[in-house]
């Protein structure tokens, strides 16, 4: 995961040219010049290919960030007050109905393709799933007897919420987080694929996935590069999710 | 084994130096530690001890239901009507369960299958040890259900768990055990879970019907009021051996190991004055994560003397039928 | 048991009524005039105008609110401004590839999904275990149109096998209908094999830690016995209503799966009315999708009281 | 101060059960049903009964952690029940609680130290060292070594959590600590070690308890008096030695003659009451106890018997046992109850 963020950061450094259009390379096989290839505007698929890590990173880790977030507020406050849970899961019940993709579809489909709308079209569909989870650690904790003792002791609710009950739903979530991290770098690169995502001028996975599909027999390496790629990350990430697990419950090692 | 001499043949069920360990991430845990002891036919024989001594342990190792994955028993012989338990193939074991050997468990609300209904699991037992139809096992079902007197077995038999209340389910654990007349019932702390009043009830029940069927009865508890009620000879194990082995009277009478004289002496009685201090046992029990050189109660023991932390001590003989682990067992009686 | 019953159908309209306020107000709230947006760039005010009538935006957001229930009970769901045909039409005759995918996909990744989490349960930390935590690793991480092109650039180029890309209705043949969506079926089946499964994995390792579980045992239940009548069926709820839920999560994958394999189904639909900024077809398809997985929800959890006696009220 | 440290009157908590999708009669659970005591200062007071008599829905309910539907708690003459949050902020240093389980009463994830100067800390600031300072005395007033504050929960043995619990409590300096069964989830011997702390306490600090078990066996240890409770309400409440020497309810008398003695010689009485205790959502009519009372008579079926004071300081609930002579001229019934122990 380290080693992906730095290979992506530096980028600039050892990676050609991404969007350099040289008419007489397209769809080259791998060379040493363009380790994988070329793609039908002759672009460099390697220096495509890591420069898209850069887009996916960004928009999954700022879109995970903010669903955590918003989960971590809604889930708290659901937790806590009755009449909120009631009216704002049932939100949050709507939400999770709609399939990801399309939600996001509709929000981007409505304000035209960007890197902020997309973050925030990717962030909303994620919400609910983090809130839920926040909200059943409360739920779950509030019941504990260290929470009626800390009352006992004349604790004031705001204090029992941040010292007793915030910390206990950290670890879960982060460990939902890793897995937000990696839905939303996927709803990314299937948003781009679909041509909502990020617009195509910059070159990201799903965009080189979507321009390269009628290429798939000729120069397979175009869509496979930056498809493994894609996955490598996801998979990066979820690995690093479960191994936050094993940390943070020790009992779940055993049942995962 | 220096055992009170019984005849071979009256022996139903004899381990020896059963050792049993679970092995966790970085940690081995000795559970069991060389437990050896036998049960008669038809006896109640009652196993106390605190809380990870090793009791429940004992009765999972007797039915290899110990979990696969974490627990193993590593040395030792489990005898029943003479033959090993360890060797049997796993198929050969099943007969076994259930069949002879049964068992009921400390948690009544969780240890019956929410999904079938009390008939059905009662039912279930007779099936899979005797050829018995459907109908026939259920019409079993019901019969047990009233032996354990549970009022209209007729209806009760088609409730679900959730539709009784603890006692009549732990009534139920009950008729489901003895549904195939086992010869020995190992009963791990089934009233533990219940109230007062119920718990007086089911060891009514089972003292009754153990002396209707002759089964003999393995009793583990915490609760030496319980032992005392129901037990003709008790083992005291603490951290996973056996320390003192008696009949129930001499057990009470004359405690021959300082740990169950000390476990007596801390109960609440009020013969020895109310609103006083108890005499405490002081000190924790000792982690079995580590190997225990010597005695492993010297630590906490008020007789302790050199030999009890240098040499670990071995049950023996003090007096006809009962036995101590204890160097200083003779002063332990007088004290 | 008819109050359960009951209490589900009013959570059931509540949840439609917020998807429908949620959507109703995309539409609305979002930045820039709608009426604007659908025309697109460098439209003629005149076109606006005239889409703002057509939409009601000049009505105030209660009164249009009102009218757009009123007409989504009543099945109508708006004209595609594109085509210019009724949404519902457009939708139906879409219908049949989606539908056909999703059955499969379905059936496949269950019944495989279950069989391999059961016996991965049942024997924690061997072989079949180990696979399917390496299964079910890659099967989450790598998505769907990625495994598509693999799929058919082994086996639909480089080997000839199956058919690359299209559909051919259930009406023309069984046969070709089934080769046309083996390769979309296990493209999208993947990652959802690997879901079940673990769901699976992880709902009965929970029960067959269950205190009765060691009664059954106790009682000299052969394994058998003890994995498909004592613990399948109280790990079925949870299963049950993890598969209810990851509806949304298919539906997401149907839109892709149809692109890369071409199937014209209604996430080419879609895709295409993002291309056209159609926005009513977009809309639909969401109220659609969301009140199909609500009700597949409602039908889950009363299907709970079959398996779990417990579940009264 | 003259007059009890804690009067409880007619205290009630009645739970809703279920919805009321149609506004038909609400259900609702009888937890707590007209309950009235009181403690002097120093004294122990204990609830014994078993599960779903109400007992420890009165402890959460004297510390207000859930809310009475009926019924005033009065500490040194002030009603507490219907105080604001603020002016209970400053009573609740009065009473302490100290719970069942000592696993799940201590936040996994402070130490030691930080747990028990917890409540000082919702009152007052303290520096650095003022914290040690108070923490390393705490320790020290039950049994623990200074050494353990930086220690966490999972790191100590059952027995030390609760001491723990117990110095947290007595953190604030309270009067009166209500223990909700805390010794029931230990061994034996463990039991013990607490049982004397909490009684060196009561001796050194004049504390009184409200303790709150179903072991008749403690309850005698520690007692001065007992209360009785079955389905919600109080049955007996006589001074302990009396209680134990001569039960007058036939639930008490039930209750004492089904706790197992350890004494193999003891001639065991046959199975002293039948049936199990109803559900508190549709209690019986009448006195609560008559479908498993020997001594029902019709009377007990139709009317719910009062709490009569009986001659040696106790007051009773039973037709049978404690007719009540004179018609009781509804006073409050603590009125009645309100006797210093032995």
């Amino acid at each position: 995961m380290g080693l992906l963020i730095i290979l992506a950061l530096a980028a600039p450094l050892y990676a050609g040219d991404p969007v350099n259009i040289d008419p007489f390379k397209r769809l080259q096989p791998s060379s040493a010049e363009m380790w994988f290839g070329s793609d039908n505007l002759g672009r460099d698929v390697f220096a495509r290919t890591i420069f898209g890590a850069r887009i996916s990173l960004v928009v999954g880790m700022l879109s995970a960030a903010s669903a955590a977030l918003a989960g971590l507020l809604i889930g708290v406050i659901a937790g806590y007050s009755r009449s909120f849970d009631n009216v704002v899961m049932r939100v949050m019940d709507g939400l999770m109905s709609i399939p990801t993709i399309l939600l996001a579809i509709a929000l981007i489909s409505l304000t035209g393709p960007g890197i902020g709308i997309l973050i925030v079209a990717i962030a909303i569909p994620e919400t609910p799933a983090v809130a839920r989870l926040v909200r059943s650690v409360v739920l779950g904790v509030r019941e504990r007897p260290y929470v009626e003792a800390a009352l006992c002791g004349g604790a004031s609710l705001p204090k029992v919420l941040w010292r007793h009950i915030l910390p206990s739903t950290i670890p879960a979530l982060m460990v939902q987080g890793a897995t937000v991290c990696a839905s939303a770098i996927l709803t990314e690169a299937g948003l781009s694929f679909l041509g909502v995502g990020v617009p195509p001028e910059i070159p990201s996975w799903g965009n080189m996935i979507a321009s390269s599909r009628l290429y798939l027999a000729i120069a397979p390496m175009t869509i496979f590069a930056p498809g493994i790629c894609l996955a490598i990350t996801v998979l990066a990430v979820n690995l690093l999710g479960d191994g936050l697990r094993d940390v943070f419950d020790p009992r779940a090692k055993r049942r995962r | 084994m220096q055992m009170h001499q019984t005849a071979r043949n009256d022996v139903l069920l004899e381990l020896r130096d059963l050792e049993t360990r679970f092995y966790g991430e970085e940690s081995v845990t000795r559970a069991l530690d060389g437990i050896s002891f036998q049960v008669m036919k038809g006896e109640t024989l009652g196993v106390v001890g605190e809380s990870g001594c090793g009791k429940s342990v004992t009765a999972l190792s007797i039915l290899r239901l110990l979990p696969k994955v974490s627990a193993r028993i590593v040395g030792g012989e489990v005898r029943f009507h003479g033959c090993n338990l360890l060797e049997l193939s796993d198929r050969e074991m099943r007969k076994i369960r259930g069949d002879q050997i049964a068992m009921i468990f400390q948690e009544p609300m969780t240890s019956l299958n929410p999904v079938y209904t009390i008939g059905h699991q009662i039912a279930e037992a007779v099936q899979i040890h005797t050829k018995a139809s459907r109908s026939v096992a259920k019409a079993k079902a019901e019969e047990m259900l009233r032996l354990v007197r549970i009022a209209d077995p007729e209806r009760r038999v088609s409730n679900y768990p959730h539709e009784m209340s603890g006692g009549m389910r732990q009534r139920a654990m009950i008729a489901m055990a003895l549904a195939c007349s086992p010869e020995l019932l190992i009963a791990d702390e089934p009233t533990t879970a219940l109230d007062v009043t119920i718990q007086a009830q089911i060891l009514r029940l089972i003292v009754d019907l153990k002396e209707r069927t002759g089964t003999a009865v393995m009793f583990i508890t915490h609760d030496l009021g319980v032992v005392a009620e129901t037990c003709q000879r008790v083992i005291v194990m603490y951290a996973g051996r056996i320390v003192e082995q008696a009949t129930i009277n001499d057990l009470f009478a004359s405690p021959a190991h300082p740990y169950t004289q000390g476990l007596m002496r801390s109960m609440p009685d009020p013969r020895r004055g109310r609103q006083r201090r108890l005499p405490e046992i002081p000190g924790i029990v000792p982690s079995l994560r580590d190997p225990i050189v010597g005695c492993s109660f010297a630590p906490r023991c008020p007789f302790a003397i050199d030999i009890c932390r240098e040499k670990t001590p071995v049950l023996r003989d003090v007096r006809a039928g009962h036995t101590a682990a204890c160097w200083r067992a003779e002063e332990v009686m007088g004290a | 048991m008819a109050a359960y019953i009951l209490r589900r159908f009013v959570s059931t309209i509540a949840v439609m009524a917020m998807v429908g306020i949620f959507i109703f107000l995309l539409l609305r709230l979002a930045p820039g005039d709608p009426a604007a947006m659908i025309a697109g760039r460098n439209a003629a005010p005149q076109l606006i105008a005239s889409i703002r009538e057509q939409l009601g935006l000049n009505d105030p957001i209660p009164v249009q609110f009102m009218r757009w229930v009123r007409d989504i009970l009543g099945g109508d769901f708006g004209t595609s401004i594109f085509a210019g045909r009724p949404v519902l039409e457009l939708i139906s005759q879409r219908l049949e590839p989606t539908l056909s995918l999703a059955i499969l996909t379905m059936i496949l990744s269950v019944t495989v999904g279950v069989s391999f989490g059961i016996l991965a349960a049942w024997r924690t930390g061997g072989l079949v275990d180990r696979l399917l935590a390496a299964f079910s690793a890659v099967g989450y991480s790598v998505p769907v149109f990625v495994i598509g092109y693999f799929l058919i650039y082994f086996f639909a180029i480089r080997t000839h096998w199956l058919p690359v890309q299209g559909y051919v209705p259930f009406n023309q043949g069984l046969g070709p209908w089934f080769v046309h969506l083996i390769l979309p079926t296990v493209a999208l089946g993947l990652g959802y094999i690997a879901f079940v499964a673990r769901v699976t994995r992880a709902s009965m390792l929970e029960v067959l830690s269950e205190d009765y579980m060691r009664t059954a045992a106790a009682k000299g239940a052969s394994s058998y016995a003890m994995l498909f009548q004592h613990a399948l069926k109280n790990a079925g709820v949870p299963i049950l209503t993890v598969i209810g839920i990851s509806f949304a999560y298919l539906i997401g994958g149907v839109v892709l799966t149809e692109t890369v394999f071409n199937l014209p189904g209604i996430g080419r639909l879609v895709v295409n009315a993002i291309n056209n900024r159609d926005y009513p077809i977009i809309q639909s398809v969401l109220i659609l999708t969301s009140g199909l997985y609500v009700l597949i929800n409602l039908a889950v959890d009363l299907a709970y009281t079959l398996i779990d006696p417990r579940i009264r009220y | 101060m003259n007059g009890p440290l804690l009067k409880v009157e007619n205290l009630t908590k009645h739970y809703p059960f279920g919805s009321g999708l149609f506004k038909k009669a609400i259900p609702v659970i009888r937890a707590v049903e007209d309950v009235s005591f009181t403690v002097d200062a120093g004294e122990t007071l204990c609830i014994v009964g078993e599960s779903g008599c109400g007992k420890s829905t009165v402890a959460r309910l004297l510390m207000r952690l859930i809310e009475p539907t009926a019924g005033r708690v009065l500490i040194d003459g002030t009603d507490i029940a219907g105080l604001k949050k603020d002016a209970l902020h400053a009573w609740r240093r009065r009473m302490q609680m100290v719970f069942q389980d000592p696993y799940s009463s201590l936040n996994p994830r402070l130490t030691a130290g930080q747990i028990i100067t917890e409540p000082v800390e919702n009152y007052e600031s303290l520096s650095r060292k003022q914290r040690q300072a108070l923490a390393a005395d705490l320790l020290r007033k039950v049994g623990m070594s200074p050494e353990m504050i930086h220690r966490l929960p999972s790191e100590l043995s059952g027995g030390q959590r609760q001491r723990l619990g117990i110095a947290r409590a007595l953190a604030l300096q309270p009067s009166l600590i209500i223990a909700d069964e805390a010794v029931s989830a230990l061994d034996v011997s463990v039991q013990a070690q607490i049982l004397n702390l909490l009684l060196d306490l009561q001796q050194q600090m004049g504390i009184a308890f409200v303790f709150i078990s179903h072991d008749l066996g403690v309850v005698e240890h520690i007692a001065h008096r007992v209360a009785v409770m079955y389905l919600g309400r109080i049955v007996e409440l006589a001074p302990s030695q009396a209680l134990f020497a001569k039960p007058v309810h036939p639930y008490t008398e039930a209750l004492i003659a089904a706790a197992p003695v350890p004494d193999p010689t003891r001639v065991r009485l046959e199975a002293p009451v039948e049936g199990e205790v109803p559900s508190p959502i549709n209690p019986p009519s009448g006195c609560a106890f008559h479908p498993r009372c020997p001594l029902a008579v019709e009377r007990c079926r139709v009317e719910a018997p009062p709490l009569v004071p009986m001659a040696d300081g106790r007051v009773v609930a039973c037709h049978v046992r404690a007719p009540a002579t004179v018609i009781p001229p509804k006073p409050p019934v603590a009125a009645n109850v309100s006797f210093i122990g032995t």
